[in-house]
């Protein structure tokens, strides 16, 4: 085929060190690995200017287009009708109106099981804390499997939330895990894009998760393992797909097995600490393990799930409840 | 001591000084004189190093020097009263003056520096207070013990009585004399030609930027320099009969009580007053006693509780806003002219729609309710206005701000004289205006009252207050006084009653 | 070196005219510099910049579908302005009214008569002007200045809303994601041609521009606001009320801000979303004044501002050069044209170093 | 009291850069000058500050690349509005827009690095003293000289001739300029001051508070730090109580969310349903609760009328070409 161009949309800048810099740091493996011309818009609002730059994308000649915010979804949607003969990939997504769009995520809350394992088996004061940005079923998808993960190791484990309502803002989410720590947490961890509360948290002396990258440059004696948004895989193997002709339209929830999410080593634990995070891992990765398989308790102490059961992937998507054990109320 | 030889000074095309020479010795009172807009405050600024001359040289004891700014001037020995104070509100009286000081004065003593000077020469002031504060007149005190401070060999005063009261201006005088005796220098100007026969030992003649005549004043009459200044006759206001008023009463007050709105204001006690037909009743007194206040409560800018409070022609109206005050055929002509009754940056056109609106909607506002301005009509007004009061200006439809202050009171006068209204307050109406104008402006007062109108005319300047009042009222401390005819009552008992001995 | 000016007798009508273009060619030449240093040909840059946006019908539907809310907003901050009140919170008043204009198609989706969009257009004015009335009611009674709060307000409205879309106003059908449900044929602004997306949002702008023009020139009312604005005194003497001048000038710029809010929101969104602007309530703070607060200028600058979006976009793409470098372009260009303007009432000389006071 | 101080401690962090800007827009606004980009002259001073010390190595030139790098930016602010008089609202939001990409193009290289600290200096003796002892005396360097600045500048505005003459400028400059004060050269030291002071608070952003650089990461602290001055009406001692007020209000809505409120139980009945009622409010409305509460204590302030009329600066905002 002619020379397949490849672009990518961003809803923040490509400094952020968080989102945007992970996908854009997906765009340049695949540009080096497959030799493709690439382009990409930073820091595009979502709403009327996502549609415009969408389409300047498709008039621009670019074969495959990568929308990575969520809010994208009807703009993304909207253009594809217009541009059949493009490829269009909308990230954390579930509307696919025309078969020339895809839809794709990564199934964090695998990760955030094993931190929440780790956390447990780590914690002194048994509670652990956790900045949060935004109440979507994303980020209570990440609070319940972690709660899970703990749980599973310390049935009284406690977990603190602090919503931010930010993606991105260093000083305000330093100043949360401050108050986390001072609130009696020993563990942070965080859905929120900045390194400040890994900063903080090394400051502080207590143990932390990276989120999004590998934050150990920013506490080397702090990170105990980070989860890495790992895109340049999937990225890679689409385009491909797409100069190949063996692109299609479909949905792709990719973790472990997948290499979706991705696990920064881990450090900073004792030894068994580190194998049974490492089995978790192994049995999620293969399959034998599903962070949100029965019994599940809610929060409000009603069944969710009965032993045998696990959950269906459209209570998931849209997941907006607490399990058990999580110290806080979710806005409704 | 100060020698001025060939000046020039030019803004654009303008030449505000053409070739302007001048001497002042040693010990005397120097005036210098002109209309408004002949040079007169350009020059001094020049010798104060505010601005700086085209062209021309200035020598000091025998020696050219350069003045290439304020501060160079006053350590030179030159202090300036300036026209429009350069005074900072939100300052105290103590850091007013320590602005003006060299580095050399700890500004923990000038407080009390001041307060000795002021005492000193008569101008007593309290150094705490902010100028915010303070009465015009106060505010005049403050400037002249601020240059005083600095121990100058020549004082520049530009117009400095132009905001006194007789009594206040006296003080001055004396202080003058006292500073003359000295062997200070005082370079004076002054539209006030009587004050400048009385002290001045020299008089220079500025007209349209040039020197026109140099004369000793005490040689001359009023009437003989104001001559020279303008270059023809200025002649008398004319008033006939004055006393037989007995027109029915269009504008009374009755009890009006107004508390002070802010800060800064005064209140207002048990005003009566009843205006008839055909008379003009004078309003004197030291400025900051309520004046603006009392217009302000006449013009329904301030508004009573009250409706019967205030009657325009026999309608109660001391609830009713300006606009409706008008409609009652009231006409209102405020102290302040840039900023009140005019807006600095619209042009005389527009500055005729600022007053007229609500009285003239019928032919200034057409299309009903949307209001809109009916530029035709006005600006026909406008001109009709400029040639009746020969208001001088350049261009057809100038800025206000683009007129010299005369000329834009000419045309506030002729804006609301236009309307031939039955109630006319008038406040200041010749401030800081020249003899001509002034002349002129008067003249125009008499004549509505005499067509059947009522005047109240608010003026400081008490000369003024004698030559066109029927009858005169003082006010002082928020008390207006009983007015009485102006036949029988005397200066003296008018400058006691402005020093608080209010009836009632 | 130094520079003086020296005031005009009278603006220059010559230089009113001129400033803008000068302030284009100071830009050009600047852009060439920038350019250049990024190893890019300057021409090829400036066309991208410049031109491109403006060659193609599609993006010329963009660029006014972008001018829209920047002029809705800014022609209703520049009679505030104009009057003297500092509201800086339209972006504030934006959202309240894209809240307010969303109740219908939200909390009775299935109501779809004629009177819905008009009625909808009404309720986020009316929302609009209500978050308005706020600071001019602070600053009426209590002298609270307006800068302070309009500006909190906007903070407050935000997250109001960011509540909302992710509580109870949240589409049902949506797996729990903030958004509300999409609005329906009757709730969305049609579009104006068949060439393209712009909707009639870009009518609503151009009848606030032509009323507002005609109010602030020609109308009494509009003399009323300039009265009050340059000399507040005066506007006394006149016989107008500063407070209720306070209050109609927030409302007004509110109702605007609510308009420009519902028209991105029923035009180009279609949904309530936890951010409805990338903050054209600020950025129209800068049109008002490229604008000069003359509504006709106000969309001339509006036009200008989109396009400088519009340019940084397609800059990105086919020259490869950031976000960052359109930002700072924005910046140069805004500075020229605010420059340039001196001349209008100024005349500027430079002085070899003499020395002065 | 140990998470008393904890507290306290993570407020005067939050408090420290907030403070530091608003004093230089005091100091600017007070000369009459109304600087609206201390947002784009912040984070120019986060950029610059960060910059220099991975350079350096060292953190205290890093906050002094922000302060040059703040001063050097307000000087392009200083001479559109002063030297050609341009209108100020308007460029000091361009100068936002352009401080806003320059630092995202000058912090490229930046982007992931672990940043260097600015260790908190402990004074002995005075460290020990109960109570205030750690909150006051083993802070960072940044934090010192705020409080340092705070009463220099009160001293400065109110005991100095250099202050009056700046409060006159800001006052009248039309009188200032006719008893020959500098108008124009007192009004740009006083906006490169400001500029001075945006930068520091940037580099304490980008070395103290999260030493690091990410684009944006100001978040709107320079708005806060304007509206501050609005609220202090122009009076240094309550740009303290401002900044303070506004970081415990924002600390405070994060505790309320993270609190056990059954660890509470030992609380009056009363007290303790009410934090159970405002544990219950959404976090939404805890967030907007800073900007809520500066409003509420502005209007309070607003009602003595005549200091704020005496502290207002009367030609704030309004340009100013001398005569000649
Ligand atoms: N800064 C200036 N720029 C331009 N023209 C000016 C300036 N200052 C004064 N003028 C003009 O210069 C002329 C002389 O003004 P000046 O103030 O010296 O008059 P004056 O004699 O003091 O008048 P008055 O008696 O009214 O005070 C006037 O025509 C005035 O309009
Ligand atoms: N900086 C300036 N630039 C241009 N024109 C000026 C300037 N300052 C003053 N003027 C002009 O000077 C005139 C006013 O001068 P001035 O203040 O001396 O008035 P005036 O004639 O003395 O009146 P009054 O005695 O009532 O104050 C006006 O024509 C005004 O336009
Ligand atoms: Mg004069
Ligand atoms: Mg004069």
């Amino acid at each position: 085929s002619a020379a397949t161009k490849a672009c990518f949309v961003y809803v923040g800048p490509t400094g952020d060190f968080g989102w945007s810099y992970q996908h854009d740091e997906g765009r340049k493996a695949a540009e080096k690995a497959l030799g493709i011309e690439t382009a990409f818009l930073e820091s595009v609002p979502e709403g009327a200017d996502a549609g415009r730059a969408i389409e300047r994308f498709a008039r621009s000649g670019c074969n495959i287009i990568f929308t990575t915010s969520f809010g994208y979804m009807d703009a993304t949607n909207k253009v594809a009708k217009k541009f059949p003969k493009v490829k269009f990939e909308h990230a954390t997504g579930y509307k696919r109106d025309s078969d020339n769009v895809s839809t794709y995520s990564s199934k964090f809350y695998e990760g955030r099981y094993v931190i929440g394992q780790i956390a447990a088996k780590m914690s002194k004061t048994g509670v652990a804390g956790y900045i949060a940005s935004f109440p979507i079923p994303e980020v209570v998808r990440g609070i319940n499997a972690f709660t899970l993960g703990a749980q599973s190791v310390n049935p009284d484990f406690k977990l603190k939330v602090i919503w931010v309502n930010t993606w991105f803002d260093p000083g305000k989410e330093s100043d949360a895990a401050k108050t986390l720590i001072d609130q009696g947490a020993d563990i942070l961890t965080q859905h929120t894009d900045s390194t400040a509360p890994m900063q903080v948290a090394a400051e502080r002396g207590v143990h932390a998760f990276g989120q999004a990258s590998d934050q150990i440059k920013f506490g080397p004696k702090t990170q105990m393992t980070a989860i890495i948004d790992n895109w340049a895989d999937y990225y890679i193997r689409r385009i491909k797909a797409a100069m190949d002709g063996t692109w299609e339209s479909k949905d792709t929830w990719g973790g472990m097995d997948a290499e979706m999410v991705h696990m920064a080593p881990i450090t900073n634990v004792p030894g068994d600490v580190k194998s049974m995070a490492e089995a978790t891992m192994a049995k999620i990765k293969a399959g034998d393990l599903n962070p949100f398989a029965g019994p599940i308790t809610k929060q409000d102490g009603s069944v969710w799930l009965k032993a045998g059961e696990s959950a269906e992937i459209g209570t998931l998507l849209g997941m907006n409840f607490y399990v058990k054990g999580v110290d806080d109320k979710l806005p409704q | 001591m100060l020698e001025v030889q060939a000046i020039t000074k030019k803004f654009g095309d303008l030449v505000a000084n053409d070739s302007v020479s001048l001497e002042v010795s040693k010990g005397e009172i120097h005036a210098l004189l002109g209309e408004n807009g002949a040079g007169k405050s350009t020059l001094v600024k020049m010798l104060y190093g505010s601005l700086q001359p085209d062209g021309g040289e200035i020598l000091w004891h025998g020696k050219p020097i350069e003045i290439p700014s304020p501060s160079q001037a006053r350590s030179t020995g030159i202090g300036m009263v300036f026209q429009h104070f350069s005074l900072f509100d939100s300052l105290s009286v103590a850091e007013n003056i320590a602005l003006s000081l060299g580095k050399e004065n700890d500004i923990r003593d000038i407080g009390e520096k001041a307060r000795q000077v002021s005492e000193e020469y008569g101008l007593p002031l309290q150094p705490d207070t902010i100028i915010g504060d303070m009465s015009v007149g106060e505010r005049q005190r403050v400037e002249i013990v601020r240059c005083l401070l600095q121990d100058p060999e020549l004082i520049i005063l530009d117009e400095p009585t132009s905001v006194l009261t007789p009594q206040e201006a006296d003080a001055l005088f004396e202080t003058l004399e006292r500073l003359r005796s000295e062997g200070r220098s005082i370079l004076y100007i002054s539209h006030r030609l009587d004050e400048v026969q009385k002290m001045c030992d020299h008089a220079t003649i500025l007209r349209h930027g040039k020197v026109v005549g140099e004369c000793t004043p005490a040689d001359e009459t009023a009437a003989s320099l104001a001559n020279l200044m303008v270059g023809a006759d200025v002649g008398d206001v004319t008033r006939t009969g004055r006393g037989e008023v007995t027109g029915e009463a269009l504008l009374e007050l009755h009890n009006v009580n107004q508390e002070a709105a802010s800060p800064f204001a005064m209140e207002l006690t048990d005003i009566n007053l009843s205006v008839r037909a055909g008379e003009v009743v004078g309003v004197a007194g030291v400025a900051g006693n309520g004046q603006s206040e009392f217009f302000d409560v006449l013009s329904g800018e301030t508004t009573s509780s009250d409706n019967a409070s205030v009657r325009y022609n026999g309608h109660e109206c001391g609830s009713m806003g300006i606009t409706a005050r008008r409609r009652l055929g009231g006409a209102f002509v405020a102290e302040e002219r840039l900023g009140h009754s005019a807006v600095p940056d619209l042009s005389l056109s527009e500055n005729l729609i600022l007053a007229r609106h609500g009285s003239d909607s019928k032919s200034f506002l057409g299309m009903g309710p949307l209001g809109v301005i009916q530029n035709g009509v006005i600006k026909s007004v406008t001109k009709r206005i400029c040639e009746e009061m020969d208001v001088r200006k350049s261009g057809e439809d100038p800025d206000a701000s683009a007129l010299s202050g005369g000329n834009l009171q000419k045309f506030i006068m002729g804006r609301e004289l236009d309307r031939k209204p039955s109630i006319l307050v008038v406040n200041q109406p010749t401030w800081g205006v020249d003899a001509g104008a002034a002349q002129k402006i008067r003249q125009a007062v008499i004549d509505l009252a005499r067509a059947g109108s009522a005047v109240v005319v608010i003026s400081q300047d008490l000369d003024e207050i004698m030559e066109i009042s029927d009858r005169i009222a003082v006010m002082s401390d928020g008390h207006l006084s009983k007015p009485e005819d102006a036949e029988s009552i005397t200066r003296e008992e008018i400058g006691l009653k402005m020093g608080g001995l209010h009836d009632g | 070196m130094r520079i003086e000016l020296e005031r005009r007798a009278a603006h220059s009508v010559v230089f009113s005219a001129l400033s803008p273009f000068i302030a284009l060619g100071l830009t050009l030449v600047a852009g060439i510099i920038l350019f250049s240093a990024l190893g890019l040909n300057p021409a090829t840059a400036l066309f991208t910049y410049f031109i491109e946006p403006l060659t193609e019908v599609w993006s010329l539907h963009e660029l006014i579908i972008k001018a829209t809310p920047l002029i809705l907003i800014a022609v209703g901050l520049s009679v505030c302005f104009s009057s003297g009140n500092w509201n800086i919170g339209a972006e504030g008043q934006l959202v309240m009214g894209a809240i307010a204009g969303s109740i219908l198609p939200i909390l009775f989706p299935d109501q779809a008569g004629f009177w819905v969009l008009p009625l909808m257009l009404v309720m986020a004015m009316a929302g609009g002007a209500g978050w308005a009335a706020i600071p001019a009611y602070l600053k009426n009674r209590f002298g609270a200045n307006e800068i302070l709060t309009s500006l909190m307000l906007v903070y407050v409205a935000q997250l109001f809303l960011d509540w909302l879309v992710r509580g109870h106003w949240r589409n049902p059908a949506g797996y729990n994601f903030p958004e509300s449900r999409t609005y329906t044929d009757g709730q969305i602004l049609p579009e104006m041609f068949s060439s393209g997306p712009a909707h009639y949002g870009a009518l609503l702008a151009l009848i606030a521009v032509i009323i507002a023009w005609f109010m602030m020139g020609k109308t009494i009312k509009g003399f009323q606001v300039k009265v009050i604005g340059q000399a507040p005194r005066a506007g006394r003497f006149a016989g107008f009320s500063a407070r209720k001048m306070t209050l109609a000038a927030f409302l007004i710029s509110g109702a605007l801000a609510g308009l420009a809010g519902i028209s991105e929101v029923a035009g180009a969104i279609q949904q309530l979303r936890p951010v409805v602007s990338p903050g054209y309530g600020f950025a129209a703070i800068i049109v008002a004044f490229l604008g000069r607060l003359n509504p006709l200028g106000v969309m001339a600058a509006g036009l200008i501002l989109a396009l400088s979006y519009l340019g940084g976009e397609a800059a990105q793409i086919s020259l490869g050069i950031s976000d960052k470098v359109g930002r700072v372009f924005q910046g140069v260009l805004l500075f020229f044209v605010l420059a340039s303007d001196t001349l209008i009432h100024y005349r500027i000389k430079f002085i070899s170093s003499r020395k002065h006071a | 009291m140990e998470m008393t101080e904890a507290i306290l401690l993570t407020i005067f962090t939050a408090a420290t850069p907030l403070m530091i800007a608003a004093l230089g827009e005091l100091v600017t606004e007070r000369s009459g000058v109304l600087n609206l980009g201390v947002e784009g002259m912040m984070i120019m001073g986060a950029v610059a500050g960060f910059a220099s010390a991975q350079i350096t190595g060292d953190p205290y030139l890093g906050a002094l690349g922000g302060i040059v790098a703040g001063m050097l930016f307000s000087l392009l602010f200083a001479f559109l509005t002063i030297n050609l008089v341009a209108n100020q609202v308007a460029t000091g939001l361009a100068l936002t827009i352009l401080g806003l990409g320059l630092s995202g193009l000058i912090g490229e290289a930046y982007v992931g690095q672990p940043g260097v600290k600015m260790l908190p200096i402990v004074i002995p003796g005075l460290s020990q003293l109960p109570l205030v002892g750690k909150l006051l005396f083993s802070q960072d360097a940044i934090f010192y000289f705020s409080i340092a600045l705070l009463i220099a500048i009160n001293w400065f505005l109110f005991k100095t001739r250099a202050g009056l003459t700046l409060r006159s400028v800001g006052d009248n400059h039309t009188s200032a300029h006719s008893l020959g004060i500098d108008v124009i050269k007192i009004r740009y030291l006083a906006v490169m001051f400001g500029g001075a002071c945006s930068g520091l608070a940037g580099a304490h952003l980008a070395l103290v508070y999260v030493p690091q650089w990410v684009e944006g990461m100001t978040a709107g602290r320079g708005w806060i730090a304007l509206a501050l001055v609005v609220f202090a009406s122009w009076r240094p001692w309550r740009i303290l109580m401002g900044a303070y007020l506004f970081g415990a209000v924002t600390i405070a809505q994060l505790h309320i969310q993270a609190i056990d409120i059954n660890s509470l139980s030992f609380l009056p009945s009363g007290l303790f349903y009410l934090t159970g009622l405002i544990k219950s409010i959404p976090s939404q409305f805890l967030s907007a609760l800073p900007y809520v509460a500066t409003i509420v204590v502005l209007v309070i302030i607003s009602k003595n009328r005549r200091l704020t009329l005496i502290n207002t600066p009367a030609s704030l905002g309004k340009g100013f070409v001398p005569d000649r």
